[in-house]
Order: structure tokens, then sequence, then C-alpha cells
């Protein structure tokens, strides 16, 4: 009889896995609310660039190129996101915090030379909302005792 | 010989004319290095008498200004706190070695992978195939200091 | 009597004014003529096709939430209640692609053969009292069951047919598989015609009317339900298509909609088999028994109980991983085929002491 | 009478890279449809020469493209070099970034293991319900992460001398909240899956390893320890924070798939342990100590072994002080399993259905031995 109980214990494991609602996220009308430390994409600050170029040093993949800026007789960060792997030194290591990260993502382009930001380029952070047009609410993750589920945090 | 140093007294009072040196390197590995002549013999002592069975590695490393190359093995026994780094010179014009996968059997793969990497081909080896480049690879020898992408068009 | 006459082709009852086979095909039209409705939508070809879109469709939904996740989700709604005629559209649309060292003749026929003849059986199943397509008595079981034996050759040409290693493979564990799973079918199935006293299915549905045939023959219950599992391919048992293994197994080489009729085949098996799984022990269209009477017989019970059964092969789909090929075996010939004749035996010993 | 010799006719099926159940990688099997005589693993499908690369990057740099070697577990990669990178410098890691470091490695060894999992569910063919949970059960810890280090799989938040970032204010209790739903996860997983019949008939005595072959071929991480060896890296060489914390090692001696499969099991149980204690006992302190990018090693040449979720790893690198390693040997741990693999098919008796089942028991990831 132990056999048959055996047999029986895992449909009565899965079958109320059934009832539950989907763990899924429908993206273009929810998008989630990364954490505030989440590496997205750069955000650039022309006042608090001292040009050290540092952030071109310590990248290790070489993505950042200090260049020209008309109007700015100084040189500034044009970062190549074709090669760039979020790895967040040049923020951690830039003396006067000018690099930081966005929640951005959206940034799927046609041709590979739209993913070389210019630094007026990096400087305007474009809002999430004319990014994603169809996005109707923001969700986050909560955990409650069975499942992992997603509330509205706010609409948009 | 769960015990370093005792490991190397003895080691060194029984078999330290075969063997170029023997030394602690970084207070828990034993680096011996090997003379070309009692290569095998020494690792079999090695395996049989003190209990290394177990073969964790082995890599080469290029010395082009001292126009050597040296060949190590990493190896581990079950009941030991150390690991001993057993190595060997090669000058960098006869890189040929007696293939250690009569010893440690599961060194087949990393001998392969240095053939391909730095050139040393090892005698008696069975299936000596390239293991992580592709066969049709015309280039030298990636890992060597002098590579300077040849055989990529 | 009338029928089984004509069945042996001994009696004629008109005159003989068109001699053979279609003297007969117009006797046995004229007599067994049923209204319209009954041929073609419930029992027949409607039914059929209908709960194939719907398998399909509940399938897809009911395990993806197994799996926590949605499901078709964008066609039609967010049910996704369209999504599965999206898909017969673009099989249909899709090329047939007929390899050339084929013979495309039997290469084409195959598939449809495949989800046509498990069709067949369909039709001696009793939806109610009278409500019977083809209505041959006594003769009920046994030609049901010879039905469902040509059934597997079917899967078995296919694969030879599209000429592929893969195929190849997968068709002959097919036969494998159905050997193994037929025989202890036959001997429960026989069970239940002794405790019935009778081949006539609608005998045996009526014969159940103080206790359904699962509760005396436990046995023969979970062996025939294995049985169902293994005839229909239903995961855990689905070794032909393995796809962890062989490509697709016999289904590899067949594209467009002759894929397509080779997916429906498989809901038309298990149609077919939990249909008469349900008459031999659940007690076909007769209604709940309470204090020994029966409550109501229509058809609705059948079908409830149909869809019943059919949840609970489905969700056997993500409970269990597929046993190897020698396990399978192992468990057809060593485990169900004597159990099934365990159960013959109490059957006999039951039907001996007058219990039933 | 001499028994019959079969005639048996040898094929030699290709596994190839792109078979459904095989991964980035190329098996040849030989075999007569059903019994599988030799195994022939061609491997090398994503060799990225990730030695070379890191020859030229600074030492600091190196971290980001060895992390990538295996991307599921790659904390546990990415400890071994900062490790090497500390001792090169001679750095003195403060207290309690040992602690996060162990933390971030032992929420990568669950990540790891439950995607072995899923592999695993989905080769018995069971529908991969079980991957699609372990895929779910894993966001858990990829939010961890995220709000940790701000990344859900390359983490890079090692650092030579410490981490980048301390744990933002009230993590600690989402550790504990975490680490609790994982446990009443767990007892899903181990009913429906191990305790499933099916499950054991496929997986018991199946591709036996014995202990003195395990060790002979050079057998690794749970492979190693489903054989009844007790060799763990966090306790032949403690590093981070191991030897403050109190766990034991985990051997099944089985000797087969389930018992490989319970090894990683109970090594999950034992890292919600370690978690749980870091949470509640880590102690305060800085967590970076001081240094620059842009130093340059001192001469030198060390050597790290470090417990990867797959086996030991380890590291051994050469620096002739200039800002870049003279030579970095990785010793990847599914190398090893992957010639065990190699010799499994003379050791035991292996089925052509069985393969997928046998490769997801060793776990090799390809990306980690091609490096």
């Amino acid at each position: 009889m132990s056999w048959i109980i055996k047999l029986l214990k895992p449909i009565a494991i899965v079958a109320p896995y059934v009832l539950r609602n989907s763990q899924t996220v429908a993206y273009p009308t929810e998008r989630l609310i990364f954490k505030d430390r989440y590496r997205g994409r750069h955000q650039f600050f022309f006042e608090r660039c001292i040009n050290c170029s540092i952030c071109a040093r310590v990248c290790h993949s070489k993505t950042i190129t200090m260049v020209e800026v008309e109007g700015k007789e100084k040189t500034f960060p044009q970062i190549d996101y074709n090669t760039c792997s979020f790895c967040g030194y040049c923020v951690e290591f830039c003396p006067k915090q000018a690099l930081e990260f966005t929640d951005v993502i959206e940034m799927a382009v046609s041709d590979r030379s739209e993913l070389v930001y210019s630094p007026e380029q990096l400087s305007i952070v474009p809002k999430i909302k004319d990014l994603v047009p169809r996005m109707k609410r923001r969700v986050e993750s909560y955990l409650t005792d069975k499942e992992m589920k997603y509330r509205k945090v706010k609409d948009v | 010989m769960s015990n370093l140093s005792d490991f190397i007294s003895s080691f060194e009072e029984n078999y330290g004319k075969l063997v170029e040196s023997v030394e602690i390197f970084e207070e828990t590995r034993a680096s011996i290095i090997a003379k070309r002549g009692s290569y095998i013999e020494i690792a079999e002592i090695l395996r049989d008498e003190y209990g290394f069975v177990i073969p964790i590695a082995g890599g080469a490393i290029d010395y082009p200004e001292e126009n050597r190359m040296e060949m190590n093995y990493y190896l581990d026994s079950p009941d030991s706190d150390f690991i001993v780094i057993y190595r060997v010179h090669l000058a960098r014009d006869d890189l040929v070695l007696p293939t250690m996968t009569t010893v440690w059997e599961a060194m087949s793969f990393h001998e392969r992978e240095t053939k391909e990497m730095f050139g040393i081909d090892f005698e008696g080896h069975e299936n000596m195939v390239a293991l992580l480049l592709p066969p049709d690879w015309k280039g030298g020898y990636p890992l060597r200091k002098d590579f300077k992408g040849e055989g990529v068009e | 009597m009338i029928y089984t006459n004509i069945a042996l082709g001994t009696a004629s009852r008109t005159g003989q004014t068109l001699a053979g086979i279609m003297a007969w095909m117009i006797e046995f039209l004229t007599v067994n003529s049923k209204p319209i409705l009954q041929v073609l939508v419930l029992p027949g070809l409607a039914f059929t096709l209908v709960f194939a879109l719907v398998a399909v469709w509940f399938e897809r939904k009911f395990l993806a939430r197994a799996m926590l996740r949605v499901g078709p989700y964008y066609c039609g709604g967010r049910a996704g209640v369209l999504q599965v005629f999206a898909d017969f559209i673009k099989l249909f649309l899709k090329e047939m692609i007929i390899p050339d060292s084929v013979n495309w003749l039997f290469f084409a026929l195959m598939p449809i053969m495949v989800s046509f003849v498990p069709g067949l059986a369909l039709i001696l199943i009793p939806f109610d009292a009278n409500w019977v397509l083809w209505d041959i008595g006594s003769l009920g079981l046994p030609m049901f069951l010879a039905i469902m034996g040509i059934a597997p050759l079917m899967p078995i040409f296919a694969g030879w047919v599209s000429n592929n290693k893969y195929s190849f493979i997968g068709a002959w564990r097919v036969a494998y598989m159905y050997i193994s799973g037929e025989i202890p079918i036959v001997i429960c199935a026989a069970a239940v015609a002794i405790m019935a006293g009778s081949f006539n299915l609608v005998k045996i549905v009526e014969a159940q009317s103080n206790m359904i045939f699962a509760i005396p023959q436990f046995i023969g219950f979970i062996v025939f339900f294995i049985g169902v599992l293994i005839e229909s391919e239903r995961t855990p048992f689905d070794l032909p298509v393995a796809e962890t293994e062989l490509v697709f197994g016999w289904r590899t080489e067949f594209s467009g909609i002759l894929f397509g009729f080779t997916m429906m085949a498989e809901y038309v098996m298990l149609q077919a088999w939990s249909l008469l799984f349900i008459t031999l022990y659940l007690g076909g269209y007769s209604g709940p028994i309470i204090m020994g009477n029966v409550i109501g017989s229509h058809i609705f019970w059948l079908l409830a109980k149909f869809c019943a059964v059919v949840v609970f092969v489905i969700l056997l789909r993500c409970v269990f991983p597929r046993p190897r090929m020698d396990q399978m075996l192992k468990i057809g010939w060593s485990y169900l085929t004597p159990l099934a004749l365990l159960n013959l035996f109490i059957v006999l010993g039951l039907k001996m002491w007058g219990v039933f | 009478m001499p028994e019959p010799k079969i005639e048996s006719e040898i094929m030699r099926i290709s596994w190839g890279p792109q078979h459904p159940m095989s991964g980035q990688t190329r098996i040849l099997l030989d075999t007569d449809g059903e019994k599988v005589h030799k195994i022939i693993a061609d491997i090398g499908y994503t060799h990225r020469g990730i030695e070379k690369v890191l020859e030229n990057r600074t030492l600091i740099g190196g971290i980001i493209p060895i992390e990538r070697m295996n991307m599921v577990d790659s904390s546990n990669i990415g400890i071994g070099y900062v490790t090497a990178c500390d001792k090169t410098y001679g750095l003195e890691v403060p207290e309690r970034a040992q602690w996060i470091r162990s933390l971030i490695c032992e929420m990568g060894r669950i990540n790891s293991h439950l995607y072995a999992f899923g592999l695993q569910a989905e080769a018995t063919a069971y529908f991969p319900a079980v991957f699609l949970w372990t895929t779910i059960d894993r966001e858990v810890l990829l939010d961890l992460f995220e709000e940790l280090t701000g990344a859900r799989w390359s983490y890079n938040h090692f650092l030579p001398g410490g981490v980048f970032k301390d744990f933002p204010e009230g993590f600690e209790a989402k550790i504990l909240e975490a680490v609790q739903y994982l446990r009443r996860r767990f007892k899903d997983y181990w009913n429906a899956m191990i305790e499933n019949p099916m499950f054991e008939m496929r997986c018991d005595n199946v591709a036996i390893l014995e202990p003195k072959d395990a060790i002979r071929l050079g057998a690794t991480g749970p492979v190693l320890r489903g054989s009844g060896i007790p060799i763990d890296m966090r306790k032949e060489e403690p590093y981070a924070a191991y030897n403050s914390l109190d766990w034991e090692v985990i051997t099944e001696d089985a000797c087969d798939i389930m018992a490989r499969t319970k090894v990683r099991f109970h090594e999950i149980g034992q890292s919600l342990n370690m978690m749980e204690q870091i949470a509640k006992e880590i102690p305060e302190g800085e967590t970076r100590a001081r240094f620059s990018p842009f130093s340059r090693a001192p001469e030198g040449e060390h050597i790290t072994r470090v417990e990867n979720s797959r086996g030991e790893m380890s590291i051994h690198m050469w620096t002739d002080g200039t800002t870049n390693p003279y030579r970095v040997k990785i010793m990847p741990p599914s190398l090893r399993n992957m010639y065990v693999f190699e010799r499994l098919a003379e050791l035991s008796e292996i089925v052509v259905a069985d393969i997928p089942v046998v490769v997801n028991s060793i776990d090799p990831w390809y990306l980690d031995s091609d490096r």
C-alpha cells in the first residue's frame, strides 16, 4: 500500500499549484520597479565632471573615451554601449560622482552606431513612460507564505 | 602524510638528489621542481608512496626572455591539507615531455590543452587531439607570450 | 437478433434486388439510420473536433498554471481562446514538405489514418440508452477492442514510411509499448464483461446500476487507467515522442497539416479510450447512485465524468517524469498483466459465489 | 558452450550542440541503439580565451571577464580571483567584508544548485514544471542580489580588499524572510521530485561512480561528495568567513545519480543556514580596505582554491610588477567532471535514453570547462 501513497503524494503536491495565479509580469503593460542600486543606463552630470578621465582609464573594456564637446573646451566621457558590461567601476571610482546609474534598460536600437552615447545624450535621461508607451502601472514583488506575488505600486 | 613539514623532510632525504629542489611555497603548498631524467619515477613515487592520487590540473607558463617554459601539475591527496605543485623546466626550443597520463589518467585533458596552447608535445599520449581550439586552427600557440594573433585571418 | 444474422450474412429481409455488398450497405443504412444530429454532432464528427480543440487550449492553459505562468495570452482577450484556431490555421497554411525518398501517397495518407481509426471506435460508445451510433448489440465491446487493436499500427506505418532513422526507432517504440499496454486492457475488459454478463456496452452500463464496477474491481480500474495512459501516449508514457532522446519520434518528418493531424490523433485516442474507461468502470451515462438507485441517466453525466478523467490525465503530465523504455516494458509486462489476471480471478470468484 | 558473441554493429551518434538537451557541447556516443559503449566529449564550443584576456587587463579589471566564465554561479568564481588579488597585494580584508563575501557566495551556490535541479527535472522529461518552479524561486535570490549589488547575475561586487558597498538598511530582515520562504519551498521540491517514485526509478543506481574511481579520475564537487568522499574547499582551505560559520560537509554514499542530486539538495539547506547566521551575526565595521585601482601588483606567485558550486576551482596567478598579471592559470571544476563523464561509460551501464539524466547529474557548465 505504501507505494500507492508514494504515487499519490506528488499528485497531491502539484495539483494545488494550478490554483495559484501566475507569477509573471506582463511587460509592456506592467513594468517592474528596480531597486535603487540597479545598474541600468548611465546618467552624466556636466557640472560635476572635472575631466580627470579616471573613468576612461579604470574601464576594463575601454568603452569610455573622452571626446570634445562643442561649446566647452574640456573633454567629457562618451560611453559606447556596444561593449559596456555595466560593471560599475566608472561610477564607483569617479571622485566627483559625475556618472550615476539610472534604471532605464530600454536601449534597443536598429543601428550599432546609435549605441554610442555622446556626453549630451548621456546627460538627458528619457522618462520611462515615453520609452514604454503601453505601460499602465509599475509593480514590485513581495513574498507571501506560499508564493511570490506582484502588487501595483503606482499607476502611470 | 597529512603534515606539510614532515612530508618535506621525508621527501628531502629520500629523493632529494633526484629532484632539483623541494620547498614550501605559501606555507600550505609544496613545490617540487623535477629533473627531466627521473620525471616519471618521481611522479609514481608521489602517487604510490605519498598518496597524492587526486589530479587537480596541469598547465604551462612561458618565459620568453629566459628562453624557458615551465610545465606544472597540481596534485592533491584525500587526507592531506596541502597540495603539491610538481614542476619541470623545459628549454623553449625542445618542448618534448613524456606524458603523465600513465601516472594520473585524468591529466589527458590538461595535456591536450597545453599542447594546443603552448606547443609542448607529450609523447605517449593516446589521443592527442585539439581540446578547445577548432581542429582546423592554423595559427600559432595562443597562450605564448609572443603570440600576436597569427592564424586569425 | 436481426443484426447478428445480417452481420453473418445468412438471412435477408428484403428481396435480393441488388446483390452482394451494395445490398448489405443499403440494408445497413436504412435499418441503422440515426438522426443526422447524432451522426454529425454529438457522438460523431463535431464532438471529436471540438474536444480536440478545447483539450489543446485547456492543456496549455492548465499546465501553464501548474508551471506558475500564464499560457496563451494575447490571442482573443486575456484567455487566449483563439490561440488554438491560430495554430490550426498556421498548420493549415504551412507547406507540406514531402521528402522525395518517400512513397508520397502513403506519406500523406498515414497521418490522416492515425487520427481517423481511433475516431471510428467512438461510434460504439453508448452516450445514452438508445443513443449509440452503431448499435450492434452484444458485439459492442469486442468491436471496440478490435478497432483499437488496429489503431497502433498507424503510428508504426507512419514512422516507417517517413524513412528517417529517428522516426524508425520511434515507430518500433510505439510497437513495444502498445503490445505491453494492450494485453492488460483486454483482460480487464473481459473481467468487466464477465461481471456484467454481456458484451453489450449498454447492458454493461445498466449492470452498474447498483454499484459502479470501479469499486469491486478496483485493481482492474487502476490497471485499465494505466493502460489508457500507455495507449494514448500520454506522459508519463509518451516514449515514442520522447524529444529528449529521439528528436520527435515518429512525427519528425511530418509538417504542415500532416503534423496537425498527428497532434489531433493524440487527443482522439485519449478521447476514445477514456470514454470506454468511463463506460466500463464509472457507470457510463448513468447518474450518481444514492441508496442503491440511479438518480437519472442522462448524457450530461457521461460528459461530466469524461471531463474529470481528462483533467486528471492532463494533470498527470506535470507530475511524473518519463520512465526509460526497458522500465516501461517492465511495468507493462511484470506489473500490469499479472494484476489484470488477478483482477480476472477475483471477478470469477465473485461471479461464482453469486455476489454479483 | 561458449557464450554466443552478439555481433552488434556500433554506430556513432553525435549528440550535437543543436540537440534539444545537449547544452553548448558535442558528445559522440558509440552505441548499438540502446547501450552506450563509449563517450567522447568534444568540448570547446564556447572557448573565449579568458586566460589570454586576463593578461591584457589590470588585476582589478580581470574580475569582470572571469565572472562571465560561469554566469549562474559567478560569485563563487569571482571570490577565487579576488582572494588571489588580496594575497598578491597583501591586503587585509576587514571582517565585515569577509562575511558579506560569504553571503554572496552562498546565495550564488543556491542559485546554481536550483538551476541544476531545473535541468535535472527537464532531463527526465518532467514536463518542465520543476524547471519553472526553480526559475521563479531563483527570482527571490536575484531580487536580493539586485538590492545588494545592483546586478542580477554577474555581480562583480568583490574588490581586492573587500566589497563594493555595505548592506542597504533593512537588508538583514529581507534575507531572513527569503530564507524562511525558500525553506518552505524546498519541502515541495523534496516531496514532488526526489520522493517521486518515477524519478527514483530513473535515478536509482544509474551511472554509479565508485569512490576509488571518483578519486582516480579527479571528480570534484557534488560528483565527488555523491560518492562519499568529504572533500570541500571551504573546509580544506577556509576563505572569506567560512571558518567562523558553523556548517558541515554533505556526503551521500550511494554513488548514483540520486545521491548526487541529494548532495546538492542538502547543500542548499546548509547554505540557507549560513545565510541565516550571516544575517543575524554579521560584525560591524567598514567594508573596504584602502586600495587604488591603478596600483602595481608586486612580483609574486599565488594559488587560491575555492569551492565553486560544481567543485573545486583553483587559480594560480603569476604577477611581475606591472599592473597586469603575468599569467593566470584557471583550473575549472567542470573540466575535471567532463573527464569523469567521458570515463563513466566504461565504469557503469548507461543507456542512450539515460544520457541527458547522467549529464545533468554531473552538471558540467560548458562555458566553465572551455574558459
